[in-house]
């Protein structure tokens, strides 16, 4: 009976894997390096509370401006005022950090919620909350940021409010589409039918089951973002302010220098925020495909 | 911020006045080659281009060649005639009598055959500066002429209300022509003019392109002879870094003003010429008396003490420039050498600011009964511009070592000047005045000048200077006024209403193709019809 | 499908206008609002080389004949709006509606090439991922564009034209002052290349579409597709790649005119964003209502294209 | 009928690796089938017992991931002779510890490419498939009858598109769907499930297979509908005489239309034979899961005698670790003492117990 058969029930005839293919799989190794990074986080506000930084972050040296690399204990040179870079680079994100959290709340919460009021009630709510979003994705966001800094104070707190809100409209978007889509399939009718009370729907079988890994990507998105608009902010001037070290201000300072080509000053930073940003996207990716359990980059 | 011209300027008046009446000025017979571009690098883009309702130091350089004024002044910084051939003023000085130039003709207007220059112009464009619904600056400069009336085509007088010293000077600013702006009473912005101007210039207006490059082309006819470069471009940028990188790849021939970081890499490169003029400007930090703490002259002195101005001229500008310990620009007449800047003295400081009764705290932040002596520091925001970030993060440094805790507050250009000029919500600034022709100060310490919109932002108040800057308006002595100037120039340097900081020299770089080139300071562009570029360089 | 979509576009187009119509008011309204809160006097910047007094604040109104109170001067700008005049900037006195046609134009450009060019690098990603999964082949490149979607847009522009600037001298040609009109569209490549690389939704992009055609791919009628030995790209198309794509146009574009603004200054485009910055720095609010109009248009654009896709292509809406 | 065998599969073996269990899920676990031409093969079991899955891995329709497929599929045709696995191991790999698979690599591209290479001459071509339920399985963004014109351009006879329309309004006709040049244009969704399913069976006809695959197609729809669908099926069979390989859970639908039938159970065949033997209820030699299995339908017996359905006690198989016996002993009714530990410990092969009529029951090894 088994006479054909190649694929017997331990699986014989099929070749083994050679040794070095079998690594783990890439989500692990993204969420690794996504962990990695936030890890990193933690380490620098430990750095910054403890003093433990090579230099006071603050501390200038007037006779040693835009040190270039490995001078003397300044491992990545000075800035333009003669600030150890390194020390700075360190303090840098968390200029971002608490903001970006900010911006995410906002931007998670809200967005959910009128998601779910226009999914899950329609009709005119629906109406008028997409009205409301159409509004928002209108704006002129940079310009709108500058004003909005103007009439306050160039504080990233502020401009992360702003973030937050304008993004409102995605994740609004992304829950009622979820959850349009399980209508569809009439799953809340079924949960309905059940005698579910809405309330343990919307919270459990709606927002946990469905739309967590949508809410997980958008969460570390927003705070790739974050640092990007307050880097782009920092080129126009109005990101975070000096003496406070950012990456986007440092970026910007060093970039001063760029074409004279000096390129340590800004090059520093810049990759700080690549390898961040990366690792929240990467971070994103992974805990999706393995929530989901779905294959894929 | 105000309106100046030349301190220099002043100085040479009191020679000039006095040469009259003037050698008729030489056309252009230097038998250097015409020919040749010239593309200059503006950051930014001018507004407008016409003199009157323009206020930016771009439309101004524009229209330095554009248009002429009654007088002008030549390399040596002397007045000269340029509309005027010859000037009459009365022994009162209240009423001066132009004598104007008979062949000179406005730039053609498409379609139309030139018109002379008359009379009638420089009552228009008097007028039309005075008219109440025109918006300009000038105004309030020209506030102290009574009339002007038309004598005859080539005749105008002038009555002032009272006399006053160099007039003659301010009578510099730029005609235009009655037959310019379709309206004939007054200009705003929104005339046609003020974008396709005409005037009397070296150079004509040809058009301005999609990317706002403004292009300017030689006038034939000038009077004082067909200028040699035959184009000027102004090109506008964005960025500085760009800019001063177009320069060193020859995208363009000239930077008018040279960003500080840029002059290494410029002066590395033989291909170009820097070229040194006086800011015309002075920086300060400005204390807010209204601040308790500040109000005592120690604790201010005490600050000046402790900042390190030679350390931040030298590391930040390379040293190009003087620090100065008055409100007068170094080596004018008002300038009081006597008056040494104070030196760098921490300890000093630190003295001063016991005697006025703070001690160490704990946190090493100066007390004085429980008090901390902690100051906001407003600066406003510049795009790239990090010479102000240095200079305000070393002061929070240097003051940082005395223990004087400064919180440095960047703020949005229109709410800074909100700020400092109108809720007056701020401790310390730091900012820069343009010298004031005349170098007239009352607007900027006298107790009178105290309230929103006014320049004594700082509400400082001293009766002794008040009574000086009084006395200085009154006379028209010039020697009195410069003594009492001298004296000013001490009680605010030992008084520090500001910590005064410096003068910058200003570079303008261009390609060493272009050749005698003389800067005017502040006009920059007032001698361009002399310069030129060798046949062989114009390509 | 032709026909029977046309009506319901028909529909849509005139209901549409109507939100836009609604939208652009709103918009226009909260702008103002915004420019009213925010400190500085537009005219203050025609009084700039003095120290204005008050009273002569005052005397520019009195002279320019602008209301006092910020809703007058709103329903002055509204009502000429309604007749079609914007208004003239009161930095320069130019019309602002010719400024901005002038300059949208070059944004335009500059938005629209950079959308492109985004899809240009994210799609074939997408797409090979959804169909293959990660692959030897696919995983650098998905690299790649997660790192090129985390670098700030202006260091980038600065790395490029310096490439080209010391590597190729190209510079003259970079900002249109070379006459040489073989290279001069360079010129126009360059912005859009880096804008379209770093407005940072590279990343975003490539996972959005790759998961709406990985699930498209799951359906049942796709198994069907390959059962008949049709081609998959041709079955999925429309759902997994027409609907997505028409939606990512939609929402970035405000992304990517945000980017504008830094990448035209670095490059020294004459384009909106940098009016727009300019403006927003003068308080110089006719430019900028207008301008916020401009882009609410242009958004509200993005957003008609989308739904004239989705009901083109879903029969269900029709 | 002739009796020359167009599709011979022999110990087909599709598995499924379960990442979190660490396990195969042998969903297919070695079957062995021939279907001859003309003939009609009913394929009948308990969903779970993979039926389907048979048929997706004879459309190499195995894209789950990974998905490890062996064994041999003969498709004969005039012209055609292929193995339509060929090769396909080599794209496979298993990463072991000690002897514990711990994780499958697929080189998916690969084995995409050879499956696309298999197939191409196969798909829409030789073999076509009806799917269960229609409405999933046809493109909602596209008219039926744009899809069925499109199977027939696929199968290549027809060049020309007007032709082809042609072609595709005869074959809606075909399947009885009324006012067809009506519903040419309309989208599946404006349908109902069973005018769906005929659009389906138009566009499976329409090319014209040499073989028919229909899996399960009467199920999600409702009864009336059901049998409607089946009249259908018989008359085309009548009518064009296809050889189909009939799936599905639904025995009368088997005994309706199959002349022959297999009995599938837990991956693997129980009973294969001529479908008259195999589902007459009262025949006695037969395997007891066929026995439980139409003893749970109603029928005239049944309804004469007023007796009650019986439902066959115990679960469908766990198929991940099957037992070393035979697969059905857990729920069998028939065991005798004395070959109890055989079931237990051996699985029976399959054996002719009459000519053409083969069983995997120790009952018939005496």
């Amino acid at each position: 009976m088994k006479r054909y058969s190649q694929l017997s029930r331990h699986v014989g005839a099929y070749s083994d894997l050679p040794f070095w293919k079998k690594a783990a799989p890439v989500e692990l190794l993204y969420v690794g390096y996504g962990l990695l990074v936030v890890a990193l986080v933690v380490v620098s506000y430990i750095l910054g509370a403890t003093h433990l930084l090579p230099h006071d972050p603050q501390e200038m040296d007037l006779q040693l401006l835009m040190a270039p690399p490995g001078t003397a204990d300044h491992l990545l040179g000075t800035d333009f005022v003669g600030r150890d870079l390194l020390s700075r680079l360190i303090l840098g994100i968390q200029a971002y950090f608490l903001p970006g959290l900010l911006a995410i709340a906002i931007a998670l919460t809200l967005g959910t919620f009128l998601g779910v009021l226009a999914g899950y009630r329609g009709g005119r709510i629906d109406t008028a909350i997409s009205y409301g979003a159409n509004l928002i994705d209108s704006f002129p966001r940079l310009v709108l940021i500058l004003l909005m800094v103007a009439a306050f104070k160039p504080d990233i707190y502020y401009i992360m409010v702003i973030v937050g809100l304008t993004n409102v409209p995605v994740v609004l978007s992304l829950i009622k589409g979820k959850i349009q889509f399980l209508k569809e399939r009439d799953f809340i009718e079924a949960a309905i039918a059940l005698g579910l009370k809405s309330r343990v729907i919307i919270l459990k079988h709606i927002l946990w089951y469905n739309c967590r890994t949508v809410l997980i990507i958008q969460a570390t998105l927003g705070m790739a973002e974050a640092i990007l608009i307050e880097t782009s902010l920092s080129y126009l001037g109005f990101g975070v302010q000096e003496p406070t070290p950012s990456w986007g201000n440092m970026v910007q300072a060093g970039a001063n220098y760029f074409m004279q080509g000096k390129f340590w000053p800004s090059t520093a930073p810049a990759l700080a925020i690549l390898v961040t940003i990366m690792g929240f996207h990467l971070l994103g990716d992974g805990l999706n495909t393995i929530l989901e359990g779905k294959r894929g980059t | 911020m105000k309106r100046l011209t030349s301190v220099l300027l002043i100085m040479s008046l009191m020679v000039c006045v006095v040469m009259l009446p003037w050698t008729e000025a030489k056309g252009r017979t230097d038998g250097n080659p015409n020919g040749g571009t010239l593309n200059y690098g503006e950051y930014g883009r001018a507004a407008t281009l016409d003199p009157i309702t323009s206020n930016d130091m771009i439309s101004l350089r524009i229209s330095e060649l554009i248009f002429n004024g009654l007088v002008g002044i030549d390399e040596k910084q002397e007045i000269v005639p340029e509309l005027a051939e010859r000037v009459q003023m009365s022994d009162d000085g209240l009423k001066y009598t132009f004598y104007l130039r008979k062949d000179v003709t406005w730039h053609p207007k498409e379609g139309e055959e030139p018109k002379a220059f008359t009379a009638d112009d420089v009552i228009f464009t008097y007028n039309v500066m005075m008219h109440p619904k025109t918006i300009t600056s000038l105004k309030v400069r020209f506030e102290f002429i009574e009339s002007a009336t038309k004598i005859d085509d080539h005749t105008v007088e002038f009555i002032l209300k009272r006399p006053i010293l160099n007039a003659l000077a301010k009578f510099s600013f730029k005609i235009i022509p009655k037959h310019g702006p379709e309206n004939g009473e007054f200009l705003t912005r929104e005339d046609p003019f003020v974008h396709k101007p005409i005037g009397t210039g070296p150079y004509i207006l040809r058009n301005i392109t999609g990317d706002h490059e403004v292009i300017l082309v030689a006038n034939e006819d000038y009077f004082h002879g067909r200028p040699h470069i035959d184009k000027f471009i102004a090109k506008p940028f964005a960025d500085q870094n760009i800019m001063s990188q177009a320069l060193m790849f020859n995208a363009i021939d000239m930077i008018v003003l040279v960003n500080p970081r840029d002059i290494p890499q410029i002066q590395g490169d033989k291909h170009f010429v820097l070229q040194p003029y006086n800011a015309l400007s002075y920086s300060f930090f400005g204390y807010n008396t209204r601040n308790p703490l500040l109000a005592d002259k120690r604790v201010r002195k005490a600050i000046t003490y402790a900042v390190n101005r030679q350390e931040m001229l030298d590391s930040f500008f390379q040293g190009q420039g003087t620090i100065i310990s008055g409100p007068f620009a170094p080596g004018s007449w008002a300038y009081n050498l006597d008056v040494q800047p104070l030196s760098y003295a921490p300890e000093k400081a630190i003295e001063l600011l016991n005697e006025a009764g703070f001690v160490q705290g704990g946190d090493g932040i100066m007390e004085k009964d429980g008090e901390k002596l902690s100051l906001t520091l407003k600066v406003p925001i510049e795009k790239e511009s990090e010479a102000v970030k240095r200079v305000v993060l070393a002061f929070k440094n240097y003051l940082g070592k005395i223990g004087v805790d400064i919180q440095a507050e960047f703020k949005e250009w229109l709410s800074w000047k909100e700020d400092v000029f109108l809720t007056h919500d701020f401790d310390v600034i730091f900012a820069s005045w343009v010298f004031d022709d005349s170098a007239d100060i009352t607007s900027l310490f006298h107790s009178s000048e105290i309230g929103p919109w006014m320049n004594n932002f700082g509400a400082y108040s001293n009766p002794e200077v008040d009574s000086f800057i009084v006395e200085s308006k009154l006379t028209l002595d010039h020697e009195k006024r410069r003594t009492i100037y001298r004296r000013l120039h001490s009680i605010l340097a030992d008084e520090c209403p500001y910590t005064f900081l410096w003068t910058l020299t200003n570079y303008a770089a261009y390609h060493k193709r272009l050749r005698h080139v003389a800067i005017h300071p502040y006009k920059f562009f007032s001698f361009a019809d002399g310069w030129y570029i060798p046949e062989h360089d114009q390509q | 499908m032709k026909l029977t979509s046309v009506r319901p576009v028909a529909t849509l187009l005139s209901r549409e206008l109507g939100i836009t119509a609604l939208l652009l008011f709103g918009v226009s309204l909260v702008v103002f609002l915004v420019l009213y809160l925010s400190p500085g006097d537009p005219f203050s910047l025609l009084l700039q080389g003095q120290m204005a007094t008050a009273a002569a604040r005052e005397g520019v109104r009195e002279a320019l004949g602008v209301p006092k109170a910020w809703y007058g001067q709103y329903l002055v700008w509204i009502g000429n709006m309604l007749q079609g005049n914007f208004g003239t900037s009161i930095r320069s006195g130019l019309p602002v509606l010719n400024e901005i046609v002038r300059v949208g134009i070059n944004t335009l450009y500059l938005t629209i090439g950079s959308m492109f060019v985004t899809l240009l690098v994210a799609v074939p990603i997408a797409l090979s991922s959804a169909r293959r999964g990660t692959t030897a082949l696919n995983w650098p490149f998905t690299m790649f564009a997660y790192v090129v979607s985390a670098l700030p847009v202006f260091w980038l522009g600065y790395i490029v034209i310096y490439i080209f600037m010391h590597k190729f001298g190209l510079f003259p040609i970079l900002f249109r002052f070379s006459r040489d009109q073989g290279l001069s569209w360079l010129y126009f490549l360059l912005p859009i290349f880096v804008l379209g690389i770093g407005n940072g939704t590279i990343s975003e992009v490539v996972r959005f579409l790759r998961e709406e055609m990985s699930r498209v791919l799951a359906e049942d009628y796709i198994r069907t597709a390959r059962a008949k030995g049709a081609s998959i790209w041709a079955h999925s198309f429309k759902e997994g790649f027409l609907i997505p794509i028409s939606e990512i146009i939609a929402s970035k574009i405000p992304f990517i005119l945000g980017g504008a603004v830094v990448v035209e200054q670095v490059f020294n485009w004459p384009g909106m964003g940098r009016m727009a910055w300019q403006a927003a720095q003068d308080r110089d609010y006719p430019v900028i209502m207008g301008i916020a109009i401009a882009t609410a248009v242009l958004v509200r654009l993005g957003t008609l294209l989308q739904r004239v896709v989705y009901i083109m292509v879903n029969p269900r809406t029709s | 009928m002739t009796n020359l065998p167009i599709l011979e599969i022999e110990g087909l073996r599709t598995y499924f690796f379960a990442k979190s269990k660490q396990a195969f899920i042998r969903a297919v676990d070695g079957v062995d089938l021939r279907i001859n031409r003309g003939e009609t093969l009913g394929l009948v079991g308990e969903s779970g017992s993979g039926k389907s899955i048979t048929a997706l891995s004879i459309m190499g329709l195995i894209s789950a991931e990974p998905g490890v497929i062996s064994g041999r599929i003969g498709f004969k045709t005039d012209g055609i002779a292929v193995n339509l696995l060929r090769g396909l191991e080599e794209y496979v790999c298993l990463a072991r510890k000690e002897g514990r698979v711990m994780e499958v690599r697929k080189d998916c591209v690969g084995w995409e490419k050879q499956v696309e290479l298999l197939m191409g001459t196969i798909r829409g071509k030789e073999i076509s498939v009806i799917f269960q339920n229609p409405r999933s399985s046809l493109n909602p963004f596209i008219p039926i009858g744009k899809q069925i014109t499109e199977a027939i351009l696929l199968k290549g006879r027809i060049k020309n598109r007007r032709e082809a329309k042609q072609r595709a309004l005869y074959w809606l006709e075909q399947v009885k769907i009324d006012s067809p040049r009506l519903r040419f244009d309309s989208y599946p969704y404006g349908l109902s499930g069973g005018m769906c399913q005929r659009a389906m069976v138009a566009m499976a006809l329409a090319s014209e297979p040499s073989l028919l695959i229909a899996d399960e197609p009467t199920t999600g729809l409702d009864a009336t509908i059901q049998s409607k669908i089946v009249d259908l099926l018989h008359e085309l069979k009548s009518a064009f005489n296809v050889t189909t390989m009939l799936i599905s859970h639904d025995i009368g639908v088997i005994k309706r239309l199959s002349d022959s039938a297999a009995v599938m159970y837990g991956g693997t065949l129980m009973e294969y034979g001529p479908a008259g033997d195999i589902l007459r209820v009262d025949r006695e030699s037969k395997h007891p899961y066929t026995a439980a299995l139409l003893a749970s339908i109603p029928s005239e017996k049944h309804i004469k005698e007023k007796a009650y359905l019986q439902a066959i006690e115990g679960d469908v198989l766990d198929t991940i670790n099957t037992p070393d016996g035979c697969r059905f002993y857990a729920r069998c009714n028939r065991v005798t003492e004395g070959i109890r530990e055989k079931c237990q410990s051996h699985e029976p092969a399959l054996r002719e117990i009459s000519p053409g009529h083969c069983v995997r029951c120790w009952l018939y090894f005496n």
